[in-house]
């Protein structure tokens, strides 16, 4: 055994001193996830479900917050038309990191049933970052939390960077909603 | 409903009397339909109203493009008296427009300013017909035309995902059994956890 | 004082489904409101349009979320009638109990819906306990959970399977048992009643004037305005049932009649299973074809009773072989656009969710 | 006043989060078997705020980032005060306690003002309608709150917590929810008050106005946010505990007290709906005022504590 006085100081570096910091934050975060119900959708018909007795989602941690400031998981529940992709990026963008995305249904991800309407946007990883996706038209509360659950392992693998993404490839992301939206910001008659 | 063959015959009467019908449809036993000419609409509208139908269920519009037309309906309900009335009107399609029933059928604004959305027709009397209630910066012709083309439209605005494989039966290439076997092994595989027996 | 611009929605969680109440306010008090609807637009009726008559079955139950079957329903019977099919005779009487399964389904969930804005989150969880083993039993009947597609032109998808009926018995009896502690957590709680007693309004005149339907027209005006009893479809005039009316409309009333709602549509739900003939379900189209299928030229209007009010599908057909225009008269277009311009303000912000909850908006039918 | 009395006192502060939290986490776990779930962890509070800990977050403004300090701050500054039993105590001096029931009071205004300062300095206007509700309600429990509890300090002759505890057990045990029945039923409404349970929620409201103060939290702040709450959730149903329920001899007879007041609170709060802000002001100035003035006057003028 060796005696703990003389062996030379394992010197960690910042960096490395960072990263088991993040890894222990890792830990709170995966166990902690709270959503924010965007019910942008059908989909958003089988979260009560999943979020009462019947499911619980409330055994891994989760829960409902009220507003995007608080939330980790936005929550994209079903199609999104383009009215509600511009609040959509609104509400991502006020999200604080680390923030990550789920898409349930089939309509995120290539348009589902909607995918030659003229109001339905096609792809949503086109737009924001989308870390998980859940198929189905619409998914069972069972493949929902099973969706979460692939969240939370993606966050203990580190593979769920989303946030990053948008950082690094922010002027893509805007060139895209430019594309699509016209602009982002609202304008309606009530945003005199 | 011992007494809606009278009430249909009511109606038919109410409308008789107050202008000419050009067309008259009987849908079922509860369920009537008239077309009017246009600058007879309010009058019609207003004799119903006073009779008892005061129910506005639905306003719309069709569009006829063979016929260079637009037909709109309104289509009426008397609760007392269950008999449904559409009544319809066709109007030009080009510059189309046609005088708002608001003052008899105050529910009627917004359906007045979804017709309006979608297919461009002009409600003058209505205060904001003009402006945008579902679409937001719409910058194509009124999607329910039947001349616009939603798939176009989508193809042109929103691009769609690429997949390496092409899984749909039109394929070229498209060995049925093969695939089948393929799909058979993978739901084996996921039903297994990926493990080999 | 100046007025301050609020948004309830679209991401609030007093708001359900995606639409967006702006409104001013001065103090506490609502002054001007409007209702921001579209964010749920998907381009129903131009995409029927383009699908087949087979293909739109699939389509159309989205057209209203929480309530999918009054969508197939009123498709089927538009359809029917410009066809003027005759459904087999236990067609009508399975349709009806899908439709009051969902019907109780929609209640459930309104109703504890209440426990959102008031708090009550205990009377939320158990209400959709009772909603979950609906939807079980419709994943026994149609396989799927929310999206039946059940319902077609002609009848009904398939037979209901075998035991079925025990299920939805033993289902029913304890709902009826559990109605009196929903009362108790809900509107005959202490504190829940300080909040609905009296407050949202919605006196004779404006019923007429909006043309709300449904609860809120029958809590209004003292009489029994329910499609189902006035012009009856299926076999709605075959079954003995009672429509709760009232005569004084505030929220309270309306959530009581919601309530006298489901103890009616239990017992429907209990004839049907006792009348129900033996026989085919379904008038099928002949093998090969259902893609060519065609629909003479004419109109019709198929008004349904939903748990909001009359939905209806106005369906044109050219003799093609899809629609070629079907509009959707969305139960709660009157209150959800007008009502709440005209006679959300005046009350307090506290109100606002409570106002849309109660009255019954279902944004996805507003936006098609 | 050494440094070993700061030390304690922190350590009570401590203690309070620590216990408060977990009694929520349980309390978390019960409420959920009410409503036939299984209900999360019962460390799941605490994984809530050090995962909030963890996060980034946006500040609006120095008066936003200050205001949420300010309010720990005098949060903590409160509960260093608070006795745990007759003897668990931060600061006394030659067996003077400096606990008096005062220090509560103003102390803990300071943490309400942080709280409102920074929300307020968010500029959000749901947040600004939350904290009038806050200050709103504050000023509704205050009124009865007070009058019984100078009720009490009328009859012990002193405002000091430990004093009012042992004059409690010094007779068997005769606690004053027992002596004074109606003193101790508004002592306990305005308790929900504090706590913000359900029917006085209002100033939190999610379905009404997206939860009130806390509207433009997120990250670290919320996580600041989220302590002081357990933290004047200590302090507030300790206070019930001393003041009506004889206080505690040892820390065990606190833990049970202190475990039942919160879980019957929590409880009651679970099946009612949340009142209007009116509605709470008018309740609170109606029957417990009335019942508070009664008290006092049964107490004070006719001497009859049982």
């Amino acid at each position: 055994m060796l005696s703990t006085k003389f062996t030379p100081k394992n010197k960690m570096t910042k960096a490395e001193i960072d990263r088991k910091w993040w890894e222990v934050g890792d830990y709170f975060r995966r166990n902690s996830l709270w959503l924010l119900m965007y019910c942008t959708g059908c989909c958003a018909v089988e979260l009560p479900p999943s979020m009462t007795s019947a499911y619980d989602m409330e055994r891994l941690g989760m829960g409902p917050m009220a507003t995007p400031r608080q939330a980790d998981i936005l929550l994209v529940s079903g199609y999104l038309s383009l009215k509600t992709l511009r609040r959509l990026i609104y509400t991502y963008e006020q999200m604080s990191e680390p923030k990550y995305v789920v898409a349930l249904g089939s309509c995120p991800i290539n348009g589902g049933i909607y995918h030659d309407s003229h109001a339905v946007i096609n792809q949503l990883d086109q737009y924001i970052p989308v870390d998980v996706y859940v198929a189905g038209c619409m998914p069972n509360p069972e493949s929902v939390l099973n969706g979460f659950v692939d969240l939370m392992e993606g966050i203990k693998q580190k593979t769920m960077n989303g946030w990053k993404r948008y950082h690094d490839h922010f002027e893509w992301y805007k060139e895209n909603q430019k594309n699509s939206l016209g602009e982002v910001i609202v304008h309606d008659e009530f945003h005199q | 409903m011992t007494n809606s063959i009278n009430n249909l015959e009511l109606v038919k009467e109410l409308v008789s009397k107050t202008t000419t019908i050009l067309k008259e449809e009987n849908i079922d036993v509860q369920q009537l339909a008239f077309e009017v000419n246009t600058c007879d609409i309010h009058h019609v509208l207003s004799v119903l109203k006073s009779a008892g139908w005061k129910q506005l269920s639905y306003l719309s519009a069709v569009d006829w493009p063979d016929e260079n037309k637009f037909e709109v309906v309104y289509i009426l309900f008397n609760w007392d008296k269950p008999v449904y009335v559409q009544i319809r009107t066709k109007i030009d399609r080009e510059n189309p427009s046609i005088d708002s029933i608001l003052p008899i059928f105050p529910g009627a604004k917004y359906y007045e300013r979804e017709a309006h959305e979608f297919f461009g027709i002009a409600f003058p009397g209505n205060p904001d017909y003009e402006k945008q209630l579902i679409l937001e910066g719409w910058d194509d012709i009124p999607p329910l035309r039947k001349d616009f083309d939603p798939s176009a439209y989508s193809d042109r605005k929103f691009p769609s995902r690429e997949y390496p494989q092409d899984y749909s039966v039109t394929d070229e290439k498209n060995h049925s059994l093969e695939k089948r076997a393929e799909r058979k092994a993978r739901a084996e595989r996921l039903r297994t956890g990926g493990k080999k027996q | 004082m100046k007025e301050m611009k609020l948004f309830l929605g679209p991401q609030h969680p007093g708001m359900h489904g995606n639409a967006s109440v702006h409104m001013f306010v001065d103090g506490d008090i609502i002054k001007r409101s409007y209702l921001l609807p579209g964010m749920l637009h998907r381009g129903f009726e131009k995409q029927m349009e383009r699908k087949l008559w087979v293909n739109n079955i699939s389509l159309i139950p989205r057209v209203c979320v929480p309530e999918p079957d009054i969508n197939e329903m009123s498709f089927a019977t538009a359809a029917e009638k410009i066809l003027k099919l005759e459904v087999p005779e236990r067609a009508h009487w399975i349709r009806m109990i899908i439709l009051e399964l969902a019907r109780i389904s929609a209640h459930l969930m309104a109703y504890g819906g209440l426990g959102g804005p008031t708090g009550n989150y205990t009377l939320m969880y158990h209400a959709h306990v009772d909603r979950n083993l609906i939807l079980d039993i419709f994943e026994k009947i149609t396989g799927a959970r929310v999206y039946h597609q059940y319902i077609v032109i002609g009848g009904v998808r398939q037979d209901l399977p075998d035991g079925i009926e025990e299920d939805i018995n033993v289902f029913i009896d304890d709902l009826e048992r559990r109605l009196v502690e929903y009362r108790d957590l809900g509107i005959d709680n202490a504190s829940i009643v300080k909040r609905i007693k009296d407050t949202i309004m919605l006196p004779e005149e404006v019923v007429w004037e909006l043309g709300v339907t449904g609860i809120g027209m029958r809590s209004a005006v003292n009489k029994p305005y329910d499609v189902r009893k006035v012009v009856p479809y299926a076999r709605y005039d075959q079954v003995e049932f009672e429509v709760p009316v009232s005569d004084y409309s505030d929220a309270r009333a309306r959530l009581d009649i919601k309530i006298k709602e489901i103890q009616q549509s239990i017992i429907i739900i209990r004839q049907c299973l006792a009348k129900m003939p033996e026989g085919p379900v379904r008038v099928k189209p002949d093998r090969g074809q259902s893609m060519r299928w065609t629909v003479p030229k004419g109109y019709a209007y198929a008004p349904i009773e939903s748990s909001r009010g009359e939905f209806g599908y106005y369906m044109v057909s050219n003799g093609g072989t899809s629609p070629w225009r079907v509009g959707v008269r969305g139960a709660s277009y009157p209150q959800g656009l007008l009502g709440i311009e005209k006679y959300l303000p005046g009350t307090r912000i506290d109100d606002a969710a409570l106002w849309v909850d109660t009255m019954g908006i279902c944004s996805p039918e507003i936006d098609r | 006043m050494t440094i070993v009395n700061f030390l304690i006192g922190v350590g009570i502060a401590l203690f309070g989060f620590v216990l408060q939290t977990s009694i929520g986490g349980i309390n978390r776990k019960i409420v959920g078997r009410m409503q036939k779930r299984h209900g999360p962890r019962w460390y799941q509070e605490f994984i809530d705020i050090f995962k909030l800990l963890s996060k980034r977050a946006v500040s609006h403004g120095w008066i936003f980032d200050f205001g949420v300090i300010m309010a720990l701050g005098g949060i903590i500054g409160t509960a260093m005060f608070m006795p745990l039993t007759n003897q668990i105590l931060a600061f006394s001096n030659n067996g003077v306690n400096y606990d008096n029931f005062f220090i509560f009071v103003y102390l803990l205004a300071v943490g309400m003002l942080g709280m409102a300062m920074s929300a307020s300095g968010s500029g959000n206007p749901w947040a600004s309608i939350g904290v009038m509700r806050a200050l709103t309600t504050m000023l509704a429990y205050e009124v009865p709150f007070l009058i019984v509890v100078l009720t009490i300090i009328n009859l012990t002759n002193q405002s000091s917590l430990t004093g009012i505890m042992e004059y409690q057990q010094m007779a068997g045990n005769n606690w004053f929810i027992i002596a004074m029945p109606l003193g101790g039923i508004v002592g306990f409404i305005s308790l929900m008050g504090m706590l913000g349970k359900k029917p006085f929620e209002t100033y939190i409201a999610p379905a009404e106005i997206a939860s009130g103060p806390m509207v433009e939290y997120g990250g670290k702040q919320l996580g600041m946010l989220f302590i002081l709450h357990e933290i004047s959730v200590f302090i507030e149903v300790s206070l019930f505990v001393h003041l009506f329920l004889g206080g505690a001899t040892n820390i065990f007879e606190f833990l049970i007290k202190y475990f039942a007041v919160y879980t019957f609170a929590n409880l009651i709060s679970n099946v009612n709906g949340r009142f209007k802000i009116d509605q709470v002001v008018t309740f609170f100035y109606k029957w417990p005022l009335l019942m508070a003035v009664t008290q006092a006057v049964i107490v004070i003028y006719f001497g009859w504590v049982i």
